[in-house]
């Protein structure tokens, strides 16, 4: 099965890279840009073929390694296959 | 599946880099049409990246011996004995055509590569340089090169964990569509445990090692052979992937196999990847070589021998095995967590033979396809000697002081701190020279032994007198390292040029080729590495010539080195070298008089070169000088500024009145050092100075917080320092297509 | 005094901290590898710096998950002294050792550079013999070194005195929060800063400030 | 308006982030992971009614900026708002 993993960081964290893009966007002309966030995206391949099971996993490993849910928020989705 | 029995058609033999002759010669050889995996081979194999074609018989004529050198030109690095059973092994490499497609990733893989070169013979880095060279800081691409070029190389040499200490930045409209990334390396090893290529005894197990296998760069070896054009997009899929955290890995997991004594022979994976590291392995060795494909670890699916062989995955190497010693040896790399995969053996009838689901797909004779690779002897034109501008030709600015502001904050010759500051120059904890100064200088060990490392070439000489340009680049090395203290070892080139297929191209290469020998000769100064990019072209336009040169020196102690800062007020400032006032291809002359005339650029007098420069380091051994910096690019007045710049001293100098002021100021005649010394020791120093005929004159004091000509209005240290460390901070600040 | 240095896949600076500790205190630390599950007895453990597993997925994210990992937890709460250097403290972040975390540079570039640190709270077990307010010389070179908290942690830092290194006089190279460098946990035995105390011992380096933190190690410690 | 760009590493482009997670949530208990890529997403704001001009502003940002297209590729999402 394949789950896909968008991680984005809490509101009121800071955002370096995003900050740094608007910033870029706006010296290439780029003016009506009013916000940029950078977040992480994953797509894992697991070997379950139950979509209950998937989804405890995906998120147990979310959890354990692939966000900090101190400054992290993450949205899970799985699609069958 | 796999289409190795696909029709070779011209078309395909043309893409293949391989023009008719020596497609002619491929049929002679093998005497029947090649598989398209024995087409892919030979084009990696003879390609001007591997083959050194054009160059080989020039290269030849480079003096590569002498009573330190161990090995010279052949090996995978050059290996310079420095005493104490211990020895320093370097090369430099170039990454031009993939650092320009994909900045970061190109320059991150230049250095991965040429850090392989070096640990691969046994050695730990102890060093990393970079001479790059960028287009017109106004050409729309410059930036978003330089942006991404810094950042691979800092990334790649960062996180490996190897101090990049110094090295080169240019701009020039000439590289506007083709950057130059040449990445120098620098390792230590003990002189009874060194690593060669050559693989020995038959019927051995060859082994990989390393990161997987996937399409990466497949025909990045022919790309980095073959000019740009339009079309450049569609070779962009070749684009390599550095994982300098599997380097770091594959040189702890060497270095302890080649401790368990497994190592019989052992061969990095670069440019043309398997290919190239299998079929020089075994030519050299004069040994056959046979693999079989399906034991080759794959990242990727369905992949076809031509892919494999061709493939140019990074962080791989591969070795002839110590049967005995295998289970060792496996353990050390799955501990390490790198693949470890038996994929052939050495065999006696120097063919190369590739099997893939067992079926023959390439059967080759490897002497011919390595060592016997052709070779050309191009036609060339030598370049035609400039004339000698006299100094009335070259009009004097209003203003001196003004005119010094403006050099120090040009593109060529401001700061570059906001390069080096990118790059981890501490780690390892022996940086007692970082960058910025005339060389960097690495402690061995707990010392008191330390080494000198320098990397320079000045492209504009080169271009009016290529012959006079390589000996200049020589002597600055030769120079540099003097100057901090150093004994002079040995040097690594890189060879940057435009299409050797035209005969003027092909005399600048001869030309700096023979003022490179010229130089060594005369300084004992041997070749033990380097490497040729050729094909610096777009669109039919060349770059300068650019032979960069990286040098090596050895300090036998550390206590005793010499930097340029100014250490103290009232302190007597003198030149050693005679001051003629070169104008003709200086930075004055280029910069702020805006002349493109191809005139002469400064000449070098090897004999005077070397009596000066023995004379300077002689004088530092004995401790006689408190700073040292040598006049170069910019001339005296610039040099004395650096001095003040680096150390916020001031000075007041005063000009010799039988000399235009301009000329002296600015002009950019070679052997020459600006030192400083106590007022109480100066008589002493220069009539030791006359007793050997060596030219020195006192031209001022160090002291106070300003640079005072007489004559001109005097400048702060301050203004100084704003306007050298302006410039690149505020360039790249402008609008650039970073990629996040 | 005894020390470990635990070394993880991609840890580049731990073979300087062997040395800097064998230098100042004389003893030869213990290197451990990460996948060992027991730690030695030891009067210190440091996390040296370097770019454990690449850096990849976040700094100091994967390594903070390694096996040894559960037993220098188990160190700290029975009040064994623990360092984290550069990647040593985003490991210490990453594991919950310590609060907050090291984000990337604002201006996104690597940095390696001589700046100024002020040491704010010179009564730790690591600072004892700075001054309080001693400003000394300490190289940083990292990319990720923007320490970033939610405003109550940062409070309390800031009021239990937790703030150990500051960057001084303008000198912040990376857009942390308050200009912390460095900071300790609330027992007082968990350490983590961004510079390079180990890079800044002797002559060669251009200054010896880094010793100081070394000999308060020793004093207390041992 | 709000637009989602997901940029993810060519095809057969090397991806030793996705590696070395793989690795790591292996020795974390997750032996059912065949495969893991790692990409970046972007939440950008613009001041932009019109939807296509909103599409067309952001195409160019992310092939400008936000995307390296040699190596990488991009999706464009947007929810009108
Ligand atoms: N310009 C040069 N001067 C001297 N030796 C050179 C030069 N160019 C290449 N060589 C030598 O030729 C050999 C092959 O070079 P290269 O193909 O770059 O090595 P590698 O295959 O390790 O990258 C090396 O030993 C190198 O030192
Ligand atoms: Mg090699």
């Amino acid at each position: 099965m394949k789950a896909r993993i968008k991680v984005m960081l809490k509101n009121g964290v800071l955002d370096p890279q995003g900050k740094a893009i608007e910033g870029a966007l706006g010296t290439l002309g780029f003016p009506n840009v009013a916000s940029v966030r950078q977040g992480k995206y994953f797509e894992v391949e697991i070997n379950e073929t139950d979509l209950a099971k998937a989804r405890a996993t995906i998120d147990e490993m979310s959890k354990k390694l692939l966000a900090n849910t101190v400054i992290e928020n993450y949205t899970i989705e799985i699609d069958e296959k | 599946m796999s289409a190795n029995d696909i029709e070779i058609t011209p078309k395909l033999i043309a893409e293949h880099g391989l023009k008719s002759d020596e497609y002619q010669r491929i049929l002679d050889l093998i005497k029947r049409t090649p598989t398209l995996t024995e087409l892919g081979i030979f084009s990696a194999m003879w390609n001007e990246h591997c083959s050194y074609k054009s160059s080989k018989k020039w290269l030849r004529t480079l003096p590569t011996t002498g009573p330190r050198v161990i090995c010279g030109p052949g090996e995978n690095a050059g290996v310079v004995d420095i005493g104490d059973g211990q020895a320093i092994i370097f090369k430099m490499e170039s990454h031009n055509h993939p650092s320009y497609i994909e900045p970061h990733q190109g320059a991150a893989t230049g250095v991965g590569g040429i850090l392989r070169d070096v640990f691969t013979m046994g050695a730990r880095p102890i060093a990393a340089l970079n001479a790059l060279r960028f287009g017109a800081p106004d050409h729309p691409r410059t930036r978003h090169v330089v942006s991404g070029v810094v950042a691979g190389v800092g990334g790649y040499g960062n996180s490996f964990g190897v101090p990049t200490i110094g090295g080169e930045v240019n701009f020039d409209e000439s590289y506007n569509g083709n950057c130059l990334v040449n990445a120098f390396a620098a390792g230590l090893a003990d002189t009874d445990k060194i690593f060669y290529s050559e693989a020995k005894g038959v019927g051995l197990p060859i082994v990989y090692l390393g990161s997987k296998t996937g399409r990466d760069g497949i025909h990045g070896a022919t790309m980095a052979s073959a000019e740009f054009d339009q079309d450049t997009e569609e070779k962009r899929p070749t684009v390599q992937i550095g994982d300098p955290f599997s380097e770091k890995l594959l040189l702890e997991a060497c270095l302890e196999l080649m401790q368990t004594g497994a190592v019989i022979a052992i061969q990095d994976m670069g440019a043309a990847g398997l290919t190239c590291s299998a079929v020089e392995m075994g030519a050299k060795g004069d040994l056959g070589v046979e693999l079989n494909l399906d034991m080759v670890p794959c990242r990727e699916d369905a992949m076809t021998a031509y892919e494999m062989m061709l493939s140019e995955s990074q962080e791989r190497m591969l070795m002839v095995l110590d049967p005995s010693k295998e289970k060792e040896a496996e353990a050390v790399f799955r501990k390490w967590q790198l693949d470890f995969a038996i994929i052939g053996k050495t065999t006696d009838d120097l063919r190369f033979r590739v099997f893939r689901h067992g079926e023959l797909m390439a059967d080759l004779p490897i002497k011919e396809l390595g060592d016997q690779a052709p070779e050309y002897d191009r036609p060339w034109v030598a370049t035609p000697k400039p004339a000698m501008v006299p100094t009335s030709e070259f009009a004097a600015p209003n203003d001196i002081t003004q005119t010094l502001a403006k050099i120090i904050a040009l593109p060529d010759m401001c700061s570059r701190r906001w390069v080096w500051e990118q790059y981890d120059h501490l780690i390892q904890g022996n940086t007692a020279i970082g960058p910025g100064g005339d060389a960097a200088v690495i402690r061995i060990g707990d010392g008191p032994k330390a080494l000198a490392f320098t990397l320079d070439v000045s492209p504009r000489y080169c271009f009016a007198d290529p012959e006079e340009g390589g000996k200049q680049a020589v002597a600055e090395c030769w120079r540099n390292l003097t100057a901090v203290g150093a004994e002079p070892l040995a040097i690594t080139d890189n060879l940057n040029f435009g299409n050797p297929e035209k005969p003027e191209i092909m005399g600048q290469l001869v030309g700096c080729i023979k003022g490179i020998g010229a130089a060594c000769i005369a300084l004992d100064f041997p070749v033990v590495s380097g490497n040729v990019s050729l094909y610096n072209e777009t669109n039919g336009t060349g770059i300068l010539p650019t032979p960069a040169i990286g040098a090596v020196g050895l300090l036998p102690d550390i206590a005793i080195r010499t930097t340029i800062a100014f250490k103290a007020a009232d302190e007597a400032i003198v030149i050693i070298g005679a001051t003629a006032g070169h104008l003709g291809q200086s930075i004055y002359a280029r910069d702020i008089l805006g002349r493109r005339s191809v005139d002469a650029p400064p000449p070098v007098d090897l004999a005077i070169e070397r009596r000066n420069g023995d004379f300077v380091r002689d004088e530092i051994r004995a401790r006689a000088f408190t700073a040292v910096h040598d006049a170069s690019d910019g001339g005296l007045l610039v040099a004395v500024a650096e001095m003040v710049m680096a150390s916020g001293i001031g000075a007041t100098v005063e000009a010799p009145d039988d000399i235009a002021l301009h000329a002296w100021a600015f002009g950019e005649d070679q052997a020459r050092y600006v030192v400083t010394l106590p007022q109480s020791s100066v008589a002493g120093l220069l009539s030791r100075a006359e007793k050997d005929g060596i030219p020195a004159i006192v031209i001022g004091a160090t002291g106070g917080k300003e640079l005072t000509l007489k004559g001109s209005a005097p400048i702060s240290c301050e203004t100084l320092k704003e306007m050298h460390e302006g410039w690149f901070p505020a360039y790249m600040a402008g609008p650039n297509l970073l990629n996040a | 005094m005894k020390s470990a240095v635990i070394v993880f896949p991609g840890s580049n600076r731990e073979r300087d901290m062997l040395t800097a500790l064998e230098k100042i205190t004389g003893t030869k630390p213990i290197a451990v590898w990460h996948a060992e599950t027991e730690l030695p007895k030891v009067d210190l453990v440091v996390m040296p710096g370097g770019f454990s597993y690449g850096d990849y997925l976040r700094t100091g994210a994967i390594a903070a998950r390694a096996p040894i990992m559960a037993d220098l937890k188990k160190k700290a709460d029975s009040g064994v002294h623990i360092m984290g250097v550069c990647n040593g403290f985003q490991i210490l972040c990453e594991a919950g050792l310590l609060p907050g975390v090291l984000m990337r540079n604002n201006n996104l570039r690597f940095v390696c550079r001589h700046v100024k640190l002020e040491t704010v709270n010179a009564k730790t077990a690591f600072t004892n013999k700075f001054k309080q307010g001693e400003v000394w010389r300490c190289p940083v070179a990292h990319g990720d070194g923007n320490y970033f908290t939610d405003p109550d942690t940062l409070a309390r830092l800031e009021g239990d005195d937790r703030v150990v290194f500051r960057y001084a006089q303008g000198t912040n190279p990376n857009g942390s929060l308050n200009d912390i460098a460095g900071i300790i946990n609330t027992k007082g035995n968990v350490m983590g800063l961004m510079p390079h105390p180990e890079n800044e011992i002797e002559e060669l380096n251009g200054g010896t400030e880094g010793r100081t933190l070394f000999e308060s190690l020793l004093e207390t410690v041992a």
